[in-house]
């Protein structure tokens, strides 16, 4: 005694093609999903067929060099890392603290807007202009040395704070104003409360956006081919004003060789360097699961 | 960087700092490895600037912070040199370390050209002798070639190997027609634009910095025709031939006697303010001169030797290392 | 005698333009229960949070009028909000226990207040919040557990003993049952008539049968206004205002 | 020398500081409601006064000093001998200043070696006389702050307007960088138009920096096709591939996957954004351009050219699918649940609830995805200096090489060029146009978000 | 003569592990109100959306038991839950008219079902459920104006309209006038009245109030137990349970 309406031939048919319609939709859906994913991993494919064969010892130890079978990326790996610790002992900091005034403290001002403006502004902002900006400011006006980390890093850290600003500003919007409210509630001043209770909370969020922003400092090239890391540096650096190269840069460069057998070794720093990347990536999202609160 | 607040780190360095030519870069890449195998000390840093912006740099001033050899492919400019005396960088030493070829060349496939400064000249030009530029096949430009059109793919703006291309093989087919002396002395600009002027639409095709890239194309394309350096053209003898310019094959020989119209010298400059305080500068200086022997390794890396009369003038200048004659600079 | 607590005259609350509170002016006792009643909307949450300053922390909020704690306006230049939230302790709608454990969760407000010299000091106060809370035996045996871990009405009295640990003199309470079952309700309930013989308590309900059984005083507000404010028992069973019996009887609301 | 000495003299003095206060505040407390606040506070308090004042003297006289020592020195009869030209003797200083620090460094200059021992009891008098100074502005801060030590002090308030100072200078970085960014490309692309018009530079359509000699130079200088390439291969091509890879991805893994698909896909995704672009790019030149040279050879074009467009917009696509899908993502999750609730009660299926319900409501937020997403793209640099080429080309061809802005600027600046040069120059101008398009798009799309976003708040 | 339209068999509701609903069976007749009441959290609209299978949306939600619509159970394989869920519509606690056009939001349903051939059979259809949600005089000048722009009443009167456009045989309400104002909850009381002549109707309110105002029949639920079940009047005069009759009184919720 079902509903007769509904049970015509030209109603069935039409609830038919609808349901067809739908499945269409979907494979559509789950198509994009595997041509995206099948590209990266054609991507890695091909670096793992060109490169694996030349990730020995000697190449994780060696420095670059002009014959490809002593080349190695231990020294760009070096000069990446050196980069990487001026760029997060700056970016961090400053990101952190300045993601807590614009969200717990700023007066709705237009100077706040200006800044907020800013922020969003540089996160978009070309990574090559930083290169500019760099070139004028480091090393032009402040007479730091060329093509060292140091100068590196600070180029970077200026491309990498806006991503931690933005990042850290939504941990801190997500940790619930209740527990504000908790902590004013039992006479914590507003300093109190976000440095007892909002901060420790909004961390995970901050740092996960902390490692994305440092992953992708971390693969950058072109604003370091403005700073003068476009270089030939056989001896790792010793320190931060040492000239180095990074492992991106790294990369560029053996990507340019005449000796075809150097594409080998461009494909195997490659693979360091995306092993490197993903690592950061894995624990930024570790990070998020581990600490992500269901408030 | 301007001397004035460049005090922070105008203290000591403890290695060799050289930049500039891309062209150069592989060998002096390859000199630094030698020198600090030999125990010279830290291995010097090669940055590759290109040649222009690596004179800036070299010229910014005297003091660690500042380089001590520029690579060159081609000679230091007038303006550039005096710029260098302005920052207080006195004494530079010029040292010629080798020959670069720029080869013109097709894939072992392709119909076999045999071109002439000219040819390229009215082929390439954006104002042959005066007049835009209408050629579309190689016969256009002279009969006797192909029908093919006419398709060159070079070094970008940028590049000194485009400047060599433009001095050394377009504006010697441009001066073979004697009113073009005349424009010369009359009107300087005019005439470089003549000469010198690369066409723009289309047969002319900027391949990028990347020489590699150039190479792929052409061994993939047989009716094309590459510039690039003649190091190029000896990593790659599967897949490449030179192209005969005024029936001289791009080889070895023929460029290092300078019989084939598109060599050109690599220079590097050296200050001569920093010998003193850059530990083993001297001996870097040195190994050029042990490498680009005829037994030398910068041979198997693609260089090509200058001959015997310019080595021995480079050894001499090594040695004695005498400043550079400015008089002789345009 | 009457032992006037906190005092409003003439109090208005503005959000930007709009104004929230109007003209609300009421007594409140000491070891009474005030309760806030009205349909959602008309202000009590305002009302309240504006009697221990907690719309401070919201940008466009503005309170005009006088409150004044112990005849002190709370408003004046003088006053330092910090120290009277100290004094004037509140309680939410949603249990909001810190991410921490029971023990810090208590011990946090006495410890920027620096009322406890050393731990031993600190325990007894732990003990003795959660004790008044009716949850120390609860949780005696796991007072390094997270207050998260806890049920709701668990988390509800934790939130209780975290503001009784300050020893406040007055506790705001805004809807605090709202969010529990019947059982934790009652137990709530309970409890607030327990503390009242130590705390002025004002709390806010939008169950008129939550503030038949636990208040003694009684203000109906309706729009911003407070329409009615009396004993509880005259308020339920013989409403002076049309609007306030209208409300009882359940024609809005 | 002395003067970092005295630096670590004044920490150490604050840490002092911060125990006394913090003992003497302690012993002021006479229980609850006596102090205004805790003693750790006063600690604080009295150590800032401390710190703060000496760092303050310290850097003033960090600046001040080698001015003062150049005064003493230029009285040396050594100093007769520098060269009067600015720069000369500036560099000559700072090498004798270099050495007097560090007697072991080599002299470039023997004048400097010279000038190193007159410089060394110069910086040895007036570093003693700063340390002196330094130290007196702090005791004299601390002096002050001792008084404060009382129990109705509010040592709180007064440090948490420190903090909020701190945090405010430091939110003002953005402004900074971005007033950094903006001045240097101005002051330098302001040498560029002195030779070039402006308007030659945004409307000509012929880009040959390499043929600019002689006297009018504008016309050399047209960048209308290197616009054409940014946008052609970041905004065009590089769309067509993101965009539908990137919403649908996005409508699959919020409207069909289940949770689990979604935790390990939506990362997964995110990878295509954290490939470095020198990967990328390297792939595009050596995997996808050949390939779609010989697609382009296939269907019949002659002589095609290697470096095109359509390799390096395909794969800056792939890179981008993830901004596009995130930003998609963020948008349909901003609908509210009963947006599709009402749809799905009317019995539509879950796709047509999501072409004629979801995307409707949440094109906002994708526009403005996309437009974040261009903005990404045409500011790429690697992924065009590896794979797109060099040619100023003004094509609609796909096959056909083309060059970007991004891609001049780095060939400008690494290139052979003469310094000074307008060539050189000029890639401040095209910094300066990209900065100021990304700007725009940027401001558009936020303000398209913002909107948006309070529609369902 | 009963004229039973829905009918539960021993219905269990789980969210993954959780059991939200246990075993309620109901009969739902044709021509009545049915008013699901209880205090929060008890499981009506969980029953309720179960009702017309919107449960399917949620991706851990499982429901066992039978349901039938005119005897044919809503979970079979054979009963597509599209054409289900136009024959059953639902209404939602806040109004969420779709951000188009008044006209477009009502001409929404018919046109997925194909149910009108033509524009002009699309403007009786809207006419039709517009003058049946009472709405029609309200916005007969302005059908192009977004459905966004209308007041809240205005917006669930528009919901109840487009639920209306596909000729559905029940109505389920979850809620419907919590988010509204005193005024435009009488509206959507009296029209709910006007409606049930044409369509069963179940509504959820948490207001016992309401539930006496307009349903005929009354479920009370508690803790995903169906308490009890029976005529209004029945239910709030002389409970037969003792938990439904504390909850009638006010002693929780
Ligand atoms: N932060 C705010 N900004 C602007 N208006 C607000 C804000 N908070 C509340 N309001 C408005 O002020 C009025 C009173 O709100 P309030 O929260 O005090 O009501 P309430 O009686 O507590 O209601 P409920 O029973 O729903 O909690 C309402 O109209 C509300 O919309
Ligand atoms: N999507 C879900 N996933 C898991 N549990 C849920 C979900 N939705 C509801 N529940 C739980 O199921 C139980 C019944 O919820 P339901 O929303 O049906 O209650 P209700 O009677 O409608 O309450 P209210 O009056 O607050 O609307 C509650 O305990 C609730 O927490
Ligand atoms: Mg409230
Ligand atoms: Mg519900
Ligand atoms: O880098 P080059 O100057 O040799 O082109």
């Amino acid at each position: 005694m079902s509903n007769p309406r509904w049970q015509t031939p030209a109603a069935l048919r039409r609830i038919a093609r609808r349901n067809a319609a739908e499945r269409r939709f979907r494979l559509l859906g789950l198509g994009a999903i595997a041509l995206s994913l099948g590209f990266l991993a054609l991507l890695l494919v091909i670096m793992a067929k060109n490169g694996l064969s030349g990730l020995n010892w000697s190449f994780l130890s060696g420095s670059d060099s002009t014959d490809p079978h002593m080349a190695g990326v231990w020294g760009a790996a070096k000069g990446s890392l050196l980069t990487m610790l001026v760029t997060i002992a700056i970016a961090f900091p400053m990101g952190v603290l300045a993601a807590l005034y614009l969200e717990e403290f700023a007066p709705r001002t237009r100077w706040i807007e200006w800044v907020e403006v800013s922020i969003n502004n540089l996160a978009a902002v070309p990574s090559i202009i930083f290169g500019l900006l760099g070139l004028a400011v480091f090393i032009n006006t402040a007479g730091l040395p060329r093509s060292s980390p140091l100068v590196g890093g600070l180029t970077l850290a200026l491309m990498t704070m806006p991503v931690i600003v933005i990042s850290g500003r939504n941990a801190i919007k997500a940790v619930p104003p209740s527990i504000r409210d908790a902590a004013l509630a039992v006479g914590a001043s507003k300093v109190q409360t976000v440095f007892h209770h909002v901060l420790p909370l909004a961390l995970p969020g901050i740092l996960t956006g902390t490692i994305i922003g440092m992953a992708r400092a971390l693969g950058e090239t072109a604003p370091l081919l403005m700073i003068g890391m476009r270089a030939f540096v056989a001896t790792p650096p010793g320190g931060l004003t040492d000239p180095s190269s990074v492992l991106p840069m790294q990369i560029f460069l053996w990507s340019d060789q005449i000796d075809t057998a150097f594409v080998e070794n461009t494909s195997a720093a490659i693979i360091v360097l995306l092993m490197f990347l993903m690592a950061m990536n894995g624990l930024a999202i570790y990070l998020r699961n581990k600490f992500e609160v269901r408030w | 960087a301007c001397g004035g607040s460049g005090g922070s780190s105008g203290g000591a360095r403890d290695y060799i700092h050289a930049v500039g030519s891309s062209t150069v870069y592989p060998f002096a890449t390859a000199v630094a490895e030698a020198y600090a195998k030999a125990g010279g000390g830290k291995s010097p840093v090669i940055e590759s600037t290109g040649t222009g912006a690596g004179m800036k740099l070299f010229c910014g001033g005297v003091g660690a912070s500042f380089p001590d050899v520029e690579n060159a492919s081609r000679r230091i400019k007038k303006s550039e040199f005096e710029d260098c005396q302005k920052n207080g960088v006195k004494e530079i030493v010029e040292v010629q370390v080798g020959i670069d070829g720029i080869a013109f060349a097709e894939a072992k496939t392709g119909p076999g050209f045999k071109l002439t400064p000219v040819d390229i000249y009215k082929a390439l030009a954006a104002n042959p002798f005066g007049k835009p530029n209408t050629a579309k096949t190689w016969a256009d430009v002279n009969p006797s070639l192909p029908a093919e059109p006419i398709l060159v793919y070079g070094p970008p703006s940028t590049s000194g190997t485009r400047d060599a291309l433009k001095e050394l093989i377009l504006e010697a087919g441009c001066k073979t027609d004697p009113a073009m002396e005349a424009l010369k002395k009359s009107d300087e600009d005019k005439y470089k634009a003549t000469c010198q002027d690369i066409r723009e639409d289309g047969p002319y095709v900027d391949a990028g910095e990347n020489d590699n890239l150039i190479v792929q194309k052409i061994s993939q394309n047989p009716k094309a025709i590459g510039v690039f350096g003649y190091s190029f053209l000896e990593s790659n003898p599967d897949s490449l031939i030179g192209i005969p310019l005024n029936n001289v094959v791009p080889t070895y020989a023929s460029i290092s006697d300078f019989s084939y119209p598109g060599a050109r010298p690599l220079y590097i400059y050296v200050k001569k303010q920093h010998l003193g305080p850059i530990k083993g500068l001297q001996d870097y200086v040195n190994e050029w001169a042990k490498a680009w022997g005829p037994t030398g390794y910068l041979k198997a890396k693609g260089m090509v030797i200058a001959p015997a009369d310019v080595q021995a003038k480079s050894a001499e200048i090594v040695k004695s290392m005498t400043a550079l004659d400015p008089s002789t600079l345009k | 005698m009457t032992d006037i607590k906190l005092q409003a005259r003439n109090v208005d609350v503005y959000y930007g333009q709009k104004k929230a509170i109007d003209n609300v002016s009421i007594d409140i006792d000491n070891g009474l229960v005030t309760a806030f009643i009205g349909p959602s909307g008309c202000g009590k949450s305002t009302f309240l949070r504006s009697l221990n300053r907690m719309n401070d922390t919201i940008a466009d909020a503005r309170v005009t009028g006088e409150i004044l704690l112990d005849g002190e306006d709370i408003y004046a230049a003088s006053m330092d909000p910090v120290a009277l939230r100290a004094r004037v302790g509140m309680v939410f709608q949603k249990p909001n226990p810190f991410p921490k454990s029971i023990y810090e969760n208590i011990a946090y407000g006495p410890r920027i207040h620096g009322l406890a010299q050393g731990k031993a000091d600190m325990d007894v106060i732990v003990e003795k919040s959660l004790t008044q809370a009716g949850l120390w035996n609860e949780v005696k045996d796991r007072l390094n557990d997270p207050g998260t871990a806890l049920s709701g009405g668990q988390q509800q009295r934790l939130c209780i003993a975290r503001a009784v640990a300050v020893s406040p003199e007055v506790i705001l309470m805004d809807e605090p049952c709202s969010a529990l079952d019947p059982i934790a309700t009652a137990r709530i309930e309970e409890l607030i008539d327990d503390l009242r013989q130590t705390y002025a308590i004002v709390i806010v309900t939008h169950s008129m049968q939550q503030a038949a059984r636990v208040s003694q005083r009684t203000a109906f507000f309706h729009l911003g206004v407070m329409v009615e404010y009396g004993e509880t028992s005259e308020i339920f069973t013989n409403p002076r205002e049309a609007r306030t019996k209208d409300y009882i009887t359940g024609r809005y609301g | 020398m002395i003067l970092s000495a005295v630096l670590l003299a004044v920490l150490a003095l604050g840490l002092a500081g911060w125990t006394f206060a913090r003992n003497k505040a302690r012993l002021l407390y006479a229980g609850r409601g006596s102090m205004h606040s805790m003693p750790v506070y006063h600690g604080w308090h009295f150590a800032l006064w401390i710190v703060l004042p000496g760092l303050l003297a310290w850097g003033v006289w960090s600046v001040a000093m080698p001015t003062l020592v150049n005064g003493s020195i230029l009285a040396d009869p050594a100093a007769a001998a520098l060269p009067a030209d600015d720069m000369q003797r500036a560099a000559i200083l700072s090498e004798a200043r270099a050495i007097a620090a560090d007697p072991s460094v080599f002299a470039f200059d023997p004048l400097s070696a010279r000038l190193a021992d007159p410089i060394r009891v110069a910086e040895g008098k007036w570093g003693t006389i700063g340390a002196l100074l330094v130290l007196i502005c702090a005791l004299a801060g601390g002096a002050h702050a001792w008084t404060r030590v009382r129990a109705g002090f509010p040592a709180r308030t007064r440090v948490e307007r420190v903090v909020m100072a701190v945090l405010l200078v430091v939110s003002l970085m953005a402004i900074l960088t971005t007033v950094g960014i903006i001045g240097s490309l101005v002051f330098e692309a302001g040498l560029f138009f002195k030779d070039v018009s402006p308007l030659a530079f945004l409307t000509g359509t012929h880009w040959s920096p390499a043929n600019a000699h002689g006297g009018d130079i504008s016309a050399n200088f047209g960048a209308v096709p290197l616009f054409w390439g940014t946008i052609y291969i970041g905004a065009i091509i590089a769309m067509f591939v993101a965009i539908p890879l990137g919403l649908m991805s996005a409508i699959y893994l919020t409207q069909y996957a289940t949770r689990r698909v979604r935790g390990w896909f939506k990362p997964l995704l995110e990878i295509l954004a954290g490939v470095p672009t020198v990967v990328y790019g390297y792939f595009a030149a050596l995997t996808v351009a050949p390939k779609v040279r010989d697609f382009a050879a296939w269907i019949g074009m002659n002589n095609p050219s290697t470096e095109s467009a359509l390799a390096a917009g395909l794969v800056m696509g792939v890179m981008i699918i993830p901004f596009v899908s995130s930003m998609a993502d963020d948008s349909l999750a901003a609908v509210p649940r009963s947006m599709s609730d009402g749809s799905l009660a009317l019995g539509a299926t879950r796709s047509e609830t999501i072409k004629k319900v979801l995307l409707p409501a949440a094109l906002p937020g994708i526009v403005a995805g996309v437009m974040l997403a261009i903005s990404r793209a045409i500011g790429e640099t690697m992924i065009v200096v590896m794979a797109a080429g060099a040619s100023a080309n003004l094509s609609a061809n796909p096959f056909a090489s083309m060059t970007t802005v991004t891609y001049q600027i780095v060939q400008m600046l690494t290139g052979d060029q003469e310094f000074n040069n307008p060539k050189t120059l000029s890639a401040f101008a095209l910094g300066l146009v990209l900065f100021v398009v990304t700007l725009i798009l940027n401001i558009i799309a936020l303000r398209v978000v913002k909107r948006f976003r309070e529609a369902y708040e």
